[in-house]
């Protein structure tokens, strides 16, 4: 016999896409007003002086936490539309960041070096990540499994290794290009408003993952959740997996690029760390930790992801590390150490990602609820 | 209906399939029967496409599909179950085959409708689970199948896809043998439908022998025998090859 | 209460004045993160005699990691303006500069950037200073090294980006403009393999070669140059990195040209004296002035400002102070540092390099030429 | 009887959800071919691989399996082969890559001296063709690798699985006559279709139907009996040699199936079923 | 002419460099079927233990037998580590291949800070004899002495592990358990032990190709490792995974490649072109140059 090795095409832990089932039970229907909760807390929050001693630097509307919220929500955002990639198509892709990358400096470069004002510059940006996004994946989809993983990787290559050339000055290379505000609109300007980028972060998350649900609950999405499971199945049942692919290729870059353009405005300029690998694998490590293909997994691992890239850096330089003895204090200052490591636990303690923390809890709570009504 | 014109599979050196040539009429039930590894599978990956031909044809309704991709072979009617059940795992059966409907349906492009406000697909889905007998299995995860079910469910995607002719890669394999009859029945009807052409894999030789108008034998790649049941079973060959050995 | 509420938090004269720093003390820069707060500490001492004070209010300082990213700084920067923070200094890495100076002004604080040596700060905006040098002075420096240009064949060699950019058009203004023909080899920052630009230098026989590179592939650069016999064909000047740096040379220490920012025993001033005997190990290096200045411009600016930006900008436009390196001067036109700058080599080897100032520029034979204000 | 070498007690193995084996129980007699027989499917080959823990990843065994007094399930593969149980797998498996030297060295176990010799002298096709890549013999040649890596080494047991599957006539008599000489010195559970082999080598069979055992006894006395074995191994196993006219064969073995179905149950009383 | 000759060796003492990192990778990826994104800490782990030993080793030193010992310490010192790993992280993940990744990731992110938060961000001078400094005359054209041991190198871990795999009893497992992990534990041989040692050489050759990485840029630094990796990782898919052959040539075409479009064209591209040189090859042949047939 021939034994013959083929590059394994690394699946996404299989898990139900959630649009597709319907829930049940009084569990099932309560949840589907959580998400309608969390909106309003979300919406309520900027008007909140709450302050949370070690959560947030100052009170929930000041600008600082509002700005690192919107920064969250972006990443949220950023982490579904990738899932819409990896964990409901099941396509592994290395170069996302180039279309996060595209939104950013395509309205960074739009805004500061052509002079377009910010309501034409983010559409052109949109739209020209969306069809980077649809060109490369035209071509890289011609490859599967890692193959596929190594070609998207490449391509974002390419486009850090531009970035940082500074063709004619454009990107600003290794500097960055820090974002020209004449052409904004006022409300976006300023620490006084920071609240306003955080509503864009905020529409930007909620129009991400109303576009992902509905994509998935859609016919395409049918198509998709198909496609994770058994490509060769799709075409056996007269559907052309490339065009599919494609589709949810070009529309993941499309959201990508969106979010580069809020995340520009917010960020108020652009910066080549965005345009590397990190990116791509942080992604991924958002929606793993959240849970790939589930309903609300990937928002809250990138969310999380974020939050935590954010205030580990403070958290290194807090009083409470620096009392500890030097060989602590020293690794728990490298903010970068703490990621790694929780990557690691998490990896081993939430095997399904956040997303399957709930079951888990209710499991939990069943469980404990049964146990003190036999003892009452 | 459905021609091949001296198909054949290189591996290397290796013919996995050599030279085949078939004729399968409409309404033909056309049984595949040979020893493990005689390239059964393979002739049907040739003929959906899901593998090149190194050379030969095949032709449906005299038009040669052998350079065409698997799903422009399936839109031209031709349907096929896998030996391995190739179910979509993470969604649920009915999920399964209202996609395969929709498959066969069109519009499956639409990025902003609810699938599953789809009436006509959902009802289309539901009859195609009667028929193969899982409508009370519709809202379980077709991953969590019993083996048996998921035969059926495999099947129940072929008929969704209303093929014309249709590829059964050894539907009865690790079917418990009493849910055998009805799976056979099931079988049956899909020929009840007229001009519908059968090309069935199958290792028990009952089945076979029970729903097969023709049988043709694969031995090493290459076709020994193909012919009516009764000449087929009498062939010394066949015998050899594939019914039992003599030592 | 409305969002708007905190941000802009008012100011009474008796209350500390707040100073947020925010600036590299994890990531790649970390170093010179390092060097920065501890000038600075050096330099608040220094600048308010002991007291940490500024008449009688006392100077809060609220320090921030960036990590070198620059996203992390403009979030750190905002939570600080939010907070009250009319200051703000620090920025290691140039990137972090560029985009913290724009918050600067939207939000009409006052920003001292730090060692971030890119010469678009200059100039960037009104609330914008520095407290560093920038590429052009290095470049005026290194100009001193061939005497009259006209008719020489400089060549520079930079790695890709703006910092080779900017290094690169400073050499063609500052020596082109002055008679020298001028050309540039360029290469990837993330080279490993640098035979291929020694060779394109060498077959250029320059009179002067220029080598603007940063990073940790430096020291490979160096010994290919050495080895392929380019340090000793031509006169080569390159800027003089942190001290730790220095062994990195290897045996092309001895044969570069250094032009420098600082280096310990490159002053002999008051300030610098003060500096040594405060920063822990008494030994200063290349970004403790940039600290020591940063303290001192603070404390101008809050002794003559209050908690009026506006004032705080025209006491710091046009001063002069004596720091670490000497007289600086901020020019008002653009907010430029003039400040001395310094000719150098190495000796030594192995681990054990001095460095040795060979000549010093004025803060104006070093000027920059004036900008125009962007915003 | 003397102890039996091997015993097998209500085996169940469950592979992503189907319910291969339920309830399995057998024994090994300690000298000669006791021989596993069944259907296509039928989970023989899910049985040996459940002994030497080869179950896959996705898969549940419950039961005990014992050799001796050692239990077999929860030990590693690699343990239980040291420890004596030899497997030829169903599919050959010789490395296709690596040469006939090279397979054979591979078995080779650390304590004792590989009987070259014995491989040799009953397979001197390998030692003629010891550089030649595994992957490159026939499959008669390959087969007799695989059997060979097994006999380097001395066994309590081994469990072959079809050994003569896809060979030549004359290659199957060739290692028929091996095993025939192995089973001298080793007790040999045997998975073999082909009836002939059986009856040439098989002291005691097992019959399996639907994932339990539907006879057992001696396996001279199931192969005189055309019926019992016409209706417990189906039509696949027919013996060669008789022509039966396609007409007489359809009717009988369209109600095999039903038949084999019942078999569970009616094990008992099985050999008296064929009279 | 010089030029040519110069650029070749030059490249070809690149390629060694990338081919000493990718070989450890390709054989882990190959073999092990991980995707080894901790690599580049194997590399750092190697070179700061080199360096580390060549200061406070007794017998260690930057020269001579004492540049042997530190280098041996170094190399030892990402063996163990690799071992660690395998043991503690990656051998309860077997078979869940993006768990495995993520674990690596993570492992790469908090080991190269932990360096960092040990021995500083900045590049440290690394110990080294004083003959790696200088130059070789080879037909007019100065070739760099670091550039020559790093082709010796090359080759000898080249040489090394395919007779490693061919003629030791552990290559020979190894080489049958890329083909059937199964069969091998059941001719009785404990085939995790073998990929424990497939990571612990694969360590080893990072651990190398850190501590010769070191002598030839002159310095250590956290970062270097990770910045190394990408091209190893490209040279590895071009090469085809598990075939350290195939990495050896792509190693090969990938310096040659980058040197000479460096030169001749402008700067930047060199990366370019092997960016585009992995696109075209993955897009022409999905399972790389010497990659086995993809199928089924
Ligand atoms: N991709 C492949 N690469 C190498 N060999 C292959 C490949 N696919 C199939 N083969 C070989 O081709 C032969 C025919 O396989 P095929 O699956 O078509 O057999 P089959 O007749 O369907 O057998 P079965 O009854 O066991 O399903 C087998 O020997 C198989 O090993
Ligand atoms: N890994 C697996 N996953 C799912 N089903 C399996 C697996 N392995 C075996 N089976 C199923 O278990 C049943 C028994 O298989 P097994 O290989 O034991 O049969 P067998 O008696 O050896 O048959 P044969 O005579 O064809 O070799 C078959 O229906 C097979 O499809
Ligand atoms: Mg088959
Ligand atoms: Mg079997």
């Amino acid at each position: 016999m021939t034994e013959v090795k083929s590059p394994e095409v690394p699946a996404p832990p299989a898990a139900v896409p959630s649009e597709l089932i319907e829930e049940s039970g009084r569990w099932g229907r309560l949840r589907r007003f959580l998400p309608l909760v969390a909106l309003a807390v979300a919406l309520i929050l900027p008007y909140s002086t709450l302050h949370l001693p070690g959560i947030f630097e100052g009170a929930l509307n000041s600008p600082g936490t509002l700005q690192l919220l919107a920064v969250c929500l972006i990443f949220g955002g950023l982490a579904a539309g990738y899932d819409l990639l990896f964990g409901r198509t099941g396509m592994l892709s290395f170069g996302h960041a180039l279309y996060f990358a595209a939104g950013v400096y395509g309205t960074d470069i739009l805004i500061t070096r052509v002079g377009l004002p910010l309501w034409q510059a983010a559409p052109l940006a949109i739209v020209g990540g969306t069809i980077l996004a649809g060109l490369l994946g035209a071509v890289a989809l011609r490859t599967v499994g890692i193959a596929f993983a190594m070609v998207t990787l490449a391509f974002a290559q390419v486009g850090a290794i531009l970035v940082a050339r500074d063709f004619g000055g454009l990107t600003g290379g290794e500097e960055g290009l820090p974002l020209d505000v004449a052409g904004l609109p006022d409300g976006l300007v300023g620490v006084a408003n920071t609240v306003n980028l955080y509503w864009l972060a905020l529409a930007y998350l909620v129009v991400v993952v109303l576009v992902v649900h509905r994509v998935s609950g859609s016919p395409t999405g049918r198509v998709l959740a198909g496609l994770r499971d058994d490509e060769r199945r799709i075409g056996v049942l007269g559907l052309d997996p490339y065009r599919f692919k494609l589709v949810a290729f070009t529309l993941a870059g499309g959201l990508a690029a969106a979010g580069g353009v809020v995340y520009c405005l917010i960020v108020g300029g652009a910066s080549p760390h965005i345009t590397g690998s990190e990116l791509t694998l942080s992604l991924l490590v958002m929606v793993v930790l959240g849970g790939p293909g589930t309903r609300w997994g990937p928002v809250l691992g990138g969310i999380l992801y974020m939050y935590l890239d954010h205030r580990l850096v403070s958290f290194g330089t807090s009083d409470a590390v620096d009392a500890l003895p030097a060989f602590l204090s020293r690794p728990l200052s490298e903010p970068l150490f703490v990621l790694g490591t929780i990557f690691i636990l998490a990896v081993y303690f939430f095997p399904g990602g956040l997303a399957s923390l709930a079951p888990r809890l209710s499991l939990l709570r069943d469980t404990l609820r049964l146990g003190t009504r036999r003892q009452g | 209906m459905l021609a091949t014109r001296g198909l054949t599979w290189r591996i290397g050196e290796v013919a996995i399939v050599d030279s085949v040539y078939l004729d399968l009429a409409p309404g033909e039930f056309l049984g595949v029967i040979g020893p493990n590894g005689a390239g059964k599978t393979s002739l049907f990956n040739l003929i959906t496409g899901l593998r090149r031909a190194t050379e030969g044809h095949v032709t449906l309704d005299g038009q040669d599909i052998s350079d065409l991709p698997p799903y422009r072979r399936a839109r031209l009617g031709l349907g096929r179950t896998f030996q391995a059940s190739s179910v979509f795992g993470s969604l649920s059966v009915r999920e399964n085959v209202r996609l395969a409907v929709q498959a066969h349906r069109g519009g499956s492009l639409k990025l902003w409708r609810r699938a599953a406000a789809d009436r006509e697909v959902a009802a289309a889905a539901d009859t195609a689970l009667d028929r193969v007998g899982l409508a009370h299995r519709g809202t379980a995860l077709a991953g969590t199948l019993a083996h048996g079910e998921k035969r059926k469910l495999e099947i129940a995607l072929l008929l969704a896809g209303e093929p014309r002719v249709m590829l059964l890669d050894e539907p009865m394999a690790g079917v418990s043998a009493e849910d055998v009859p009805e799976l056979v029945q099931v079988i049956r009807s899909l020929t009840g439908d007229s001009g519908r052409a059968v090309l069935m894999v199958e290792h028990h030789m009952d089945v076979i022998l029970e729903l097969a108008d023709r049988i043709a034998v694969m031995h090493h790649g290459a076709l020994l025998a193909c012919d009516t049941p009764e000449t087929v079973m009498a062939n010394p060959t066949v015998q050899e090859a594939y019914l039992g050995e003599s030592l | 209460g409305s969002p708007q509420d905190t941000a802009n938090g008012g100011g009474d004269s008796a209350a500390p004045v707040k100073v947020g720093l925010v600036y590299s003390q994890s990531g790649a820069l970390a170093s010179y993160g390092k060097q920065y707060i501890e000038g600075f500490r050096a330099g608040l001492d220094f600048a308010t005699n002991g007291t940490n004070k500024v008449g009688d209010r006392a100077i809060e300082i609220t320090e921030v990691d960036d990590a070198g990213d620059p996203a992390k700084a403009v979030s750190a920067a905002k939570d600080l303006i939010g907070k009250g923070n009319k200051i703000i200094a620090g920025s290691t890495a140039s990137g972090v500069a560029l985009q913290v100076a724009p918050i600067a002004a939207q939000n009409k604080v006052l920003f001292i950037s730090g060692p971030a040596a890119t010469d678009a700060v200059t100039g960037a905006n009104k609330y914008t200073f520095r407290s560093g040098r920038q590429s052009y002075q290095d470049v005026v420096t290194a100009k001193s090294f061939i005497g009259d240009p006209t008719g020489k064949k400089v060549v520079v060699f930079a790695q890709d980006g703006a910092f080779g950019d900017a290094n690169e058009a400073a050499v063609k203004e500052v020596i082109g403009g002055a008679g020298a023909s001028v050309s540039a080899v360029r290469a990837p920052a993330s080279a490993t393999e640098f035979t291929p630009f020694a060779s394109q230098i060498k077959s250029a026989k320059p009179d002067l070669l220029f080598v603007a590179w940063a990073g940790t592939t430096a020291p490979a650069m160096w010994q290919t140059l050495d080895q392929q016999g380019v340090l000793t064909s031509t006169t080569v000047v390159t800027g003089l990195d942190i001290r730790a740096s220095w062994p990195t040379f290897g045996a092309a220490g001895t044969k570069i040209s250094f032009l420098s920012h600082y280096f310990d025993g490159a002053s002999d001033t008051e300030a610098a004296k003060a500096a040594k005997a405060k920063v822990p190990g008494g030994t200063l290096d290349l970004f403790h002035p940039d600290g020591f200045a940063a303290a001192q411009m603070v404390v101008r600016a809050a002794a003559e400002g209050g908690d009026d930006v506006e004032k705080m900008v025209t006491a710091l436009e046009g001063w002069s102070f004596e720091s670490v390196k000497g007289t600086m001067t901020i020019r008002a036109e653009d907010h430029a540092l003039l400040q001395p700058m310094y000719q150098a080599n190495l000796t030594g080897s192995g681990d054990a390099f001095t460095a040795a100032p060979q000549k010093a520029l004025t803060g104006d034979e070093s000027a920059p030429p004036v900008q125009a204000m962007k915003g | 009887m003397s102890e039996p070498v091997l015993t097998v007690e209500d085996l169940s193995v469950r592979i992503a959800g189907l319910h291969i084996l339920q309830g399995v129980s057998f024994t090994v007699a300690p000298t000669g071919v006791t021989v596993l027989l069944g259907r296509n499917g039928v989970g023989k080959t899910t049985t040996l691989r459940a002994a030497v823990g080869l179950t896959p990843r996705n898969g549940e065994v419950r039961g005990t399996v014992r050799m001796g007094a050692q239990s077999l399930l929860s030990q590693r593969t690699h343990r239980l082969v040291r420890g004596g149980l030899g497997y030829v797998p169903e599919d050959r498996c010789v490395f296709a890559g690596l040469t006939v030297a090279e397979n054979l060295r591979l078995a080779e176990r650390r304590g004792s001296t590989p009987a070259y010799d014995r491989v040799f002298a009953l397979f001197p096709e390998l030692d003629r063709r010891s550089r030649q890549r595994a992957g490159s013999l026939s499959g008669g040649q390959q087969q007799m690798l695989a059997i060979g890596r097994v006999l380097l080494n001395d066994n309590r047991l081994l469990l072959v699985d079809e050994p003569t599957k896809g060979l030549a006539p004359k290659v199957v008599t060739e290692v028929a006559e091996v095993l025939e000489r192995v089973a001298e010195s080793v007790p040999v559970l045997l998975v073999e279709q082909n009836l002939a082999v059986v009856r040439r080598l098989a002291r005691d069979a097992v019959v399996l139907a639907a994932g339990r055992v539907a006879w057992t006894g001696d396996a001279q006395e199931l192969l005189l009996e055309t019926a019992l074995t016409r209706s417990l191994l189906g039509v696949g196993s027919a013996e060669g040699h008789q022509p039966a006219g396609p007409a007489a064969d359809r009717q009988p073995t369209g109600t095999a199936v039903d038949r084999v179905a019942d078999h569970p149950a009616t094990a008992a009383s099985a050999p008296e079923d064929g009279s | 002419m010089d030029a040519i000759i110069l650029l070749t060796l030059t490249g070809l003492g690149l390629a060694a460099l990338y081919f000493l990192v990718a070989s450890g990778l390709s054989l882990v990826f190959g073999l092990a079927d991980v995707l080894n994104f901790a690599h580049g800490l194997f590399l750092g782990v190697g070179a700061y233990a080199t360096w580390w030993a060549a200061g406070n080793l007794p017998g260690a030193g930057p020269d001579g037998l004492g540049f042997v010992v530190a280098v041996a310490f170094g190399v030892a010192a990402g063996t163990l580590m690799a071992v660690l790993v395998e043991l503690v992280l990656i051998r309860p993940l077997y078979s869940r291949t993006i768990e495995q990744v993520l674990v690596t990731v993570g492992l790469s992110l908090a080991g190269v800070a932990l360096l960092q938060a040990t021995w500083g961000a900045d590049a440290r001078p690394f110990p080294r004899p004083a003959w790696t400094r200088e130059v070789t005359s080879i037909f007019g054209a100065q070739v760099p002495n670091g550039g020559l041991l790093l082709i010796v190198a090359a080759t000898l871990v080249l040489g090394g592990i395919l007779a490693f795999l061919r003629w030791t009893r552990y290559g020979l497992i190894i080489r049958a358990g890329v083909e059937n992990r199964e069969m091998v534990t059941a001719l009785g041989i404990d085939v995790r032990k073998a990929f424990t040692l497939v990571f612990a050489i694969g360590g080893a050759a990072a651990a190398l190709a850190g501590a010769l990485g070191s002598v030839y840029f002159g310095t250590v630094s956290p970062q270097q490792g990770g910045s190394l990796l990408i091209f190893a990782f490209i040279v590895v898919v071009i090469g085809g995974m598990g075939s350290v052959v195939g990495s050896a040539y792509a190693a090969v075409a990938v310096g040659l490649l980058q040197q000479f479009v460096n030169y001749y064209g402008t700067s930047g591209l060199g990366d370019i072109c092997v960016v585009a040189l992995l696109a075209v090859v993955l897009l022409l042949r999905p399972q790389g140059i010497a990659g086995k047939a993809v199928t089924a």
